[in-house]
């Protein structure tokens, strides 16, 4: 019903173009996000579906209708702005009455004084009181509706600009980075509820962002842009455990991905740092790739013995950031380069010191090629899982 | 990276030292402005003073403030009944009202296509509107008083507005500041249903308030004191607004009644100081809005 | 008597203090012509800017139906107005008038101020001649009389010397010239002397010889010799009414508001303007005459009626007490009228004393008289300042005249 | 775009189109009043360029700004930055600025006049107690205009003091916190290092209001001193009045106003150029 | 040397007070920082200390001497502010040099034009330059020394701002937020940053902050502030691990610890939802008690077997948070109330669904009374660890 197609759409600003190509299907009920750094065409993207900016080709639709020809209030579709785009002097009852009284009340009930001589108005009013109403009790702003916006807290405004998003019950909720105004206790918190919404409207929401957090928790799918065009769509886990490039993997995950330099040796396996992992790839023997370990996947060797399908790497441990519940370790390794491994608290991290063999699951490295494109390893035969063992030095520990 | 020691010249402050530091710039501060102040206020004291003095006290070899002789019954009494003063005045307001009407209808709108929207000749457009910043009264006055009489427009408010319906001032200065409005609330805006026109209306001018209270008052200013025109476009005495009115007592040629002129000088001014004083903290801040800083 | 049926004359005065008599004179005129509603516009600054509207209203045709010249600038609108065919020549309907109504009324000189190309256009209602205004303890303080004022220039200018002497910081005299809005003080100053300023074909200078240097050079004198301030007419007046100023030279047109501005800080006397020349000396008239540039017969018709009663006695008597003018009717000064007001304020009667020697005051020719004189009066500051002598002075004047009549 | 429509139409019937005519009558001989005239090509132009006069109204003018536009800027900047840093006494400073933008001129001129009496004024009697002497400030020639232009900025200080209460307002109150602990202990310090530069573009766009208003004098002159004494005091605007209104030399006066506007617009062009991509940090 | 101590230090705007009793000895070279709420007044004191704000009462020394009568600049503190306050008409290289400037040249050096005559000033303006780009080294922004500031990038900024405060050699860095206004990923960098810089300078830093984790990862010792005094002060490890009282607890660590209301029973045990837990207090019985379980000490019971010293909870999955790397599970509780348990990524974890038993460690749940205040179980007897185990419903799990 409200399933959104994007076909070759592209956008230019003059000679620059800024969108290119973009395909995309959302089915019905799906929250679907947008993910990418600053600039990359999110916000452009989100603005053409909302009918604020024209494209310059490609076409839209929705619930298998095109939409290109619409003006925005047409395209049944609502829009939460990420500076909430409340109307400032108007109290919070009126924010979220405007879309209605737009649709329902026509130009000259709407217009000062003469609009006291309407008496449709006088009936569809309170009908839409009553809806606001119903609205503000869901979003538990009841009590806010006397006042102004600017009277608001941060975590209120949200709630008042998704009261007005939804007063119009649209086939898709539009949101632009929604959450990053908010500071970080009441951004989770939000991030939490918007999830809900969700999945108590159950409407297609198409959700910007270009925080990966919010992406990972909230989404069905998510789709990572870069400099115009959509690198990889999948479900967050696809995201996060098979990125397709450097890029993805980079973006997707905090702390952010060991990226390390290495080779593929002659027999086809990597070598890092002059030891070979057991992992084949199907490059050329020489070629240079990049692995890709992430935070969590690594930690000091001494806290458990080398096992099987293990490997390690010499470091010297710079800085040790207390999270409390975790330690952030921020190793120096040779290369040079700097290793980030992710350790949950407990007295083996404390007493982590010096220099340690940093142990890592060979089997959780990404490999990537030169072009940083993902390259899927080899898949190992059982002689070989034995084979590495002798190549892993033993853990010099604390 | 060892800390290096403050250099010897370095006077530290000690607690006496800073308390008369703090006096001291109080002094120099006030000083300076209340000359400034005194500067300012003197023809106003004169005003005020000559306001209550019998004629024969206006000049006299030696300057005294206060009258022998009180005479600023008669005077006030004089100034209000002489000439039709409140006429005078409510021909300002208006005059005043009507210019600022229409400015406002007619610069919202521009300024905010001139700020927000792309079409086609707009920076033509915003070229002309600062060239229009340029141009005095003095310039167009004769075209424009030969259209009018051709019209026969002549000796009406209408005639005496006309000149004025166009600020540019003010589609300079709002343009200023509907930039610094958010884009997402106008596409919030558009998304909810709303016309441009209601755009204009409803979102935006409501929002820009401070600085149409900035531009109300200079636009009262202007057109309150202004002289040259309505002289030139009115010949019926019960259509003067203040300044014209104001020619009944201070003319040169016979009995200028100084007493009477500054009585009626301070009482059309009042009216200005009194809108100032109400629009003063939306002036300054609605100024501070519109960019120009 | 209705013999019209409603006419509407449109009224258009310079000066706006003179509402104080022109609406009484209107109520009154109404009064005892009821077909005949009189309407004022909004009234103009002054005489300059009243000449300037009424030619913006010849192009634009939004004349009143009646307007009040001065003098000086008689000439020049009448011109203007004629080549539109926008004025009506007055002489008609004063012919019209019986012959010996005319004589009780009028004086043929007084007439002849509003004749323009020997017709006459304007009808003269308020004149006046420059006038002297003393302050009398200041005369007496400096062994003067009062009551028996030098009649000649050396006469004044020793007695200003001599008021300056004994009362430190106080200037003897004032004699605006150097700053007067026309030409009216300077011809004062030429015509006294019985000369003129141009010649009687009107097309040369006149004053270019003797009369001429002694104007300048008195003028010198009166800043040299008596501590004349230059300062502007409306300060020099302000400096006479705070007793700081012994004599001072005015238009008559001034004596109530100084009268008034006066006060009681000292006596104020007037007496006539000194005439170096008994005989032929003149004195130019200022003030303004009224002119008619209805179209409408009917219009016309009432006009020359409000202008009647305008230059009538009782409007006179009017305008007389209210300003100090020189009226313009014969009958206005006798017993009837201003008689019982002369003997109660002798100070406004010195006018009278001074009518015989009014002349018309006319512009250059070439329609150049504002410049002309715009002109002149920087010359005559010069000179005044010690900047030009005298003689060279004269010869600027007269050469920059010259170029400017063409 | 229909929103910028009424403004265009105004701006076509009010200011374009009466230029247009300007333009027209300043090529030929037309006299106000006159039946007809006839085309004169530059001549107009050529004589405004040798009439002396007219170089006198110029260099006039250009002094009454160059005495203006410095004075009216500079106190209106020191006004603004101590009435900036009061807080109760504030709003009475900056009320009795304002009263001289809110007074009229046809009265105010009486009252100056009186002022600045030699013999009268209370301000001659001050300069009489401290030895100076009369000073004949509106009528000696040298001293007529500078005279005219303090009242000019009188009038502005004002005026630009609230421009420049805007422009303060605007600079972060942290940058000044910066500097006290870099060491700008003294408010001169303060001044040169965070106020001056950062008040640039307020000041920029001050000094081209104040310079177009200055170029446009007219009142003052017209009221007070007519021009005079002996032309020291006659500025452009004076100039075309007179030869426009006085003189009735129309077409001239049409010249006389298009090369006023020419030299105005060049200020204009400046301020189109700086205010719109003003100096932004 | 440089050690700060404030004594009973007060600080009231107006008849309001901010501030109240402020003791706080920093050592010389600590790392100290001040978190709390919005508004607890931590700009206040450091405005205090940096002599921007005079006080109200108390006193403050540096080194032990009273600095309480100099002005700013004789204080020997340098100051780096939330908006970086960089003088925006001036290069990056005279916003670093400005503090020198002020300091080594006298007032006529400084002036516009008249600085050209002094020969001093042309002696004394190489050194300076010297210095700056010695700075601008270290900082690893010699390349940017001739722009402006609106012309860098928020982290370049920061490093300018940093500059200008190194290049007087301070005795006390303040620190004002100086992170809050980059993003995410900048921030977590910077952070890295200012440690190491603090460790190469072994300069005393005052920094405030309201991100827990910054506290928790760069300092010495944090002070926690709440409306106006310290609530506790310690190390982050201190803070994370014992807290003394609720508000600590719910301010450091993220997601905020779980809060749940228990009562103790008539033995001196705490029961929890009807379940008694191997804890005991001091307490009246019947007393209420708060217990506060951190979300990485929860989960589900099924993902492994109830041990010793752990107690559960029955509980129902309403939402899953996948991370990446870890999954934060949001249950419903009976109370009603809401609880939020932090698990590592896997297999196990996917496939938590419906009712689970989330079982937790006793002995890592704080307990707090009715005034919030931290309450120490009593040491348990070893008799007393085999009991509760009849006590655990054991899990009902997928
Ligand atoms: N009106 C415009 N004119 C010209 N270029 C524009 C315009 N709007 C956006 N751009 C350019 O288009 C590109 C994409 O902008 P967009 O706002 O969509 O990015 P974004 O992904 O939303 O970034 P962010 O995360 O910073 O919001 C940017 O390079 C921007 O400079
Ligand atoms: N100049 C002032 N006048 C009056 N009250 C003030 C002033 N400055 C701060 N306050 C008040 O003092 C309290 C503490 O303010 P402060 O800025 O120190 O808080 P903070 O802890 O830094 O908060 P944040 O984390 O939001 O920066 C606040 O309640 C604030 O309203
Ligand atoms: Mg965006
Ligand atoms: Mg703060």
């Amino acid at each position: 019903m409200a399933r959104v197609e994007l076909r070759a759409l592209a956008k230019s600003f003059g000679a620059v173009p800024v969108l290119s190509g973009i395909d995309l299907d959302i089915a019905d009920g799906e929250f679907l996000t947008l993910i990418g750094p600053s600039g990359c065409g999110k916000s452009t993207l989100i603005r053409m579906i909302a009918g604020l900016e024209p494209q310059t080709s490609g076409s839209i639709s929705i619930g298998g209708v095109s939409i290109d020809h619409l003006r925005p209030h047409e395209r049944r579709v609502a829009m939460v702005f990420q500076s909430y785009a409340l109307y400032p002097h108007m109290s919070v009852f009126s924010n979220i009455a405007l879309p209605l009284t737009m649709q329902r009340l026509s130009l000259w009930e709407r217009l000062p004084l003469i609009k006291l001589l309407s008496s449709r108005r006088r009936r569809v009013m309170p009908e839409i009181a009553r809806e606001v109403r119903a609205i503000a009790e869901q979003l538990q702003i009841e009590h806010l509706l006397d006042r102004r916006p600017a009277r608001l807290s941060g975590g209120q405004r949200q709630r008042v600009a998704l009261g007005r998003a939804m007063v119009r019950h649209p086939d898709v909720f539009l949101m632009d980075e929604p959450l990053s105004n908010l500071d970080a206790k009441l951004r989770v918190h939000m991030r939490t509820e918007l999830a809900e919404l969700h999945q108590r409207l159950k409407t297609t929401f198409i959700y910007v962002t270009h925080d990966q957090v919010e992406a990972m928790t909230m989404s069905d799918r998510v789709a990572m842009m870069d400099a115009g065009r959509i690198l990889q769509l999948g479900t967050p886990t696809e995201l996060y455990e098979r990125p397709i490039n450097i890029k993805v993997a980079s973006f997707i995950g905090s702390p952010a991905i060991n990226l390390l330099k290495a080779k593929v040796g002659h027999d086809g396996y990597i070598e890092l740092m002059d030891r070979r992992l057991t992992l084949q790839t199907p490059l050329e023997p020489g070629a240079d790739v990049t692995l890709g370990i992430r935070p969590e996947a690594m930690f000091p060797a001494s806290s458990e013995e080398i096992r099987t399908g293990r490997a390690s790497l010499p470091a010297s441990l710079r800085r040790k950031e207390n999270l409390g519940s975790e330690f952030i370790l921020h190793f120096d390794v040779a290369g040079p380069a700097s290793v980030v491994a992710r350790v949950p608290a407990g007295p083996v991290v404390q007493a982590v010191n010096g220099s340690v063999e940093l142990s890592f699951d060979v089997a959780a490295c990404h490999i990537f090629n030169e072009q940083g494109e993902r390259i899927e390893p080899n898949p190992l035969d059982s002689c070989e899982l034995s084979r590495p063992r002798t190549l892993v030095a033993s853990g010099g520990g604390v | 990276m060892s800390t290096q020691p403050l250099p010897p010249s370095a006077v530290q402050t000690s607690p006496g030292l800073a308390r008369t530091r703090h006096i001291l710039g109080l002094v120099v501060t006030h000083g300076l402005l209340l000359t400034g102040a005194a500067f300012i206020l003197l023809p106003f004291v004169w005003m005020l003073a000559t306001s209550i003095k019998p004629p024969d006290e206006v000049f006299t070899a030696t300057f005294s403030l206060w009258p022998k002789r009180f005479y600023g019954v008669e005077n006030y009494s004089y100034a209000l009944t002489a000439a039709p003063l409140l006429r005078f005045a409510l021909n300002g307001a208006i005059l005043c009202g009507g210019i600022l009407i229409i400015q406002l209808l007619v610069a919202i709108p521009c300024a905010y296509a001139l700020a927000k929207l792309r079409f086609p000749g707009r920076d033509v457009l915003f070229v002309l509107v600062l060239l229009g910043l340029a141009v005095p009264v003095q310039v167009p006055a004769l075209p424009l008083y030969i259209g009018l009489a051709n019209l026969g427009l002549l000796n009406t408010y209408f005639s005496m507005m006309v000149p004025f319906f166009l600020s540019v001032f003010a589609i300079f200065l709002l343009r200023q500041f509907f930039k610094s409005f958010p884009d997402d609330i106008i596409h919030a805006a558009r998304l909810d249903g709303m016309s441009e026109f209601e755009i204009v209306w409803r979102v935006v001018t409501p929002s820009a308030w401070p600085a149409i209270a900035a531009f109300s008052v200079f636009s009262i200013v202007a057109h309150w004191n202004d002289l040259y025109w309505p002289l030139i476009v009115i010949t019926d005495a019960s259509l003067a607004p203040p300044p014209l009115g104001m020619m009944f007592f201070a003319n040169a040629e016979t009995g200028s009644n100084y007493g009477a002129l500054t009585a009626a000088a301070t009482i059309l001014t009042a009216p200005l100081v009194i809108t100032f004083l109400f629009a003063r903290r939306q002036f300054i801040q609605g100024i501070t809005m519109t960019g120009v800083k | 008597t209705p013999l019209l049926a409603e006419t509407t004359l449109d009224v258009l005065y310079p000066q706006p203090s003179f509402a104080k008599f022109h609406e009484p004179i209107a109520q009154e005129f109404m009064k005892r012509h009821p077909d005949i509603k009189i309407t004022f516009r909004a009234p103009v600054a002054n005489y300059d800017e009243g000449h300037q509207v009424m030619l913006r209203q010849t192009v634009t045709n939004q004349l009143p139906d009646l307007y009040f010249s001065g003098f000086h600038l008689q000439t020049e609108l009448v011109n203007a107005l004629l080549k539109r065919q926008q004025i009506t020549e007055i002489g008609p309907f004063l012919d019209a008038e019986p012959a010996e109504w005319r004589s009780a009324n009028y004086s043929e000189k007084i007439i002849d101020l509003g004749r323009v190309n020997g017709k006459l256009y304007g009808m003269p209602v308020n004149a006046s001649t420059p006038l002297m205004y003393f302050n009398e303890e200041l005369v007496k303080k400096a062994g003067g009389d009062p009551r028996k004022m030098p009649d000649t220039w050396e006469g004044v200018i020793a007695l200003a010397a001599k008021i300056r002497d004994v009362s430190p910081g106080v200037a003897g005299l004032s004699y605006n010239v150097h700053d007067w809005p026309d030409d009216w003080l300077f011809r004062a100053l030429i015509h006294q002397s019985g000369a003129n300023m141009l010649d009687a074909s009107g097309t040369k200078v006149a004053f270019g010889g003797e009369p001429g240097l002694k104007a300048l050079t008195y003028l010198r004198r009166f800043v040299t010799e008596t501590g004349m301030p230059l300062i502007d007419f409306d300060s020099s007046r302000q400096q006479f009414t705070a007793g700081q100023t012994g004599i001072l030279f005015e238009t008559p047109a001034r004596l109530r508001q100084i009268t008034d501005l006066v006060g009681n800080k000292f006596t104020l006397g007037t007496a006539v303007f000194p005439v170096d020349d008994k005989a032929k000396g003149g004195l130019p008239t200022g003030g303004s005459s009224a002119v008619i540039t209805a179209r409408d017969p009917a219009k016309q018709k009432a006009a020359w009626e409000y202008v009647k009663f305008m230059t009538g006695p009782e409007a006179q008597k009017i305008v007389v007490e209210i300003t100090g003018y020189l009226p313009t009717n014969k009958l206005a000064s006798g017993p009837e009228f201003l008689g019982p007001y002369y003997d109660a304020n002798p100070n406004f009667k010195t006018i009278t004393y001074q009518t015989d020697r009014s002349v018309p005051w006319q512009g250059y020719p070439g329609g150049s008289s504002v410049r002309i004189w715009r002109l002149q009066r920087d010359i005559i500051n010069g000179v005044m300042r010690g900047e030009t002598p005298p003689q060279a002075g004269l010869d600027r004047l007269v050469k920059e005249t010259t170029a400017l009549m063409q | 775009m229909g929103f910028a429509f009424p403004a265009f139409l105004l701006l076509l019937v009010i200011i374009i189109t009466p230029l247009i005519v300007l333009f027209y009558l300043s090529l030929t001989d037309y006299e106000l009043g006159a039946l007809d005239f006839r085309s004169v090509g530059l001549g107009n132009f050529q004589k405004a360029m040798s009439d002396p006069v007219f170089r006198r109204s110029l260099w006039n003018t250009v002094l009454y700004v160059s005495i203006v536009l410095p004075g009216a800027v500079g106190l209106g900047l020191l006004v603004a930055v101590l009435v900036h840093s009061r807080k109760r006494t504030r709003s009475f400073y900056e009320m009795i600025y304002f009263l001289p933008v809110t007074s009229t001129l046809i009265a105010m001129a009486t009252v100056w006049q009186v002022l600045l009496h030699p013999r009268l004024g209370p301000i001659n009697a001050f300069l009489r107690q401290i030895g100076i002497g009369e000073v004949a400030f509106l009528s000696d020639p040298s001293l007529a205009l500078p005279t005219i232009a303090v009242i000019g900025i009188w009038q502005l200080v004002g005026f630009n003091m609230v421009l420049f209460l805007a422009g303060l307002s605007a600079i972060p109150k942290d940058l000044y916190e910066a500097a006290e602990i870099d060491g700008c202990a003294n408010g001169i310090d303060r001044f040169l290092t965070i106020t001056w530069p950062l008040l640039g573009p307020t000041t920029m766009f001050v000094i081209i209001t104040t310079s177009i208003t200055a170029f446009k004098v007219f009142d003052t002159v017209a009221v007070m001193t007519r021009g005079g004494p002996a032309g020291a005091s006659e500025v452009l605007l004076y100039a075309v009045y007179l030869e426009g209104f006085q003189y009735f030399h129309t077409a001239y006066a049409a010249a006389l106003t298009i090369i006023f506007l020419v030299f105005i617009l060049i200020f204009s062009v400046i301020q189109t150029f700086v205010i719109d991509r003003r100096v932004h940090y």
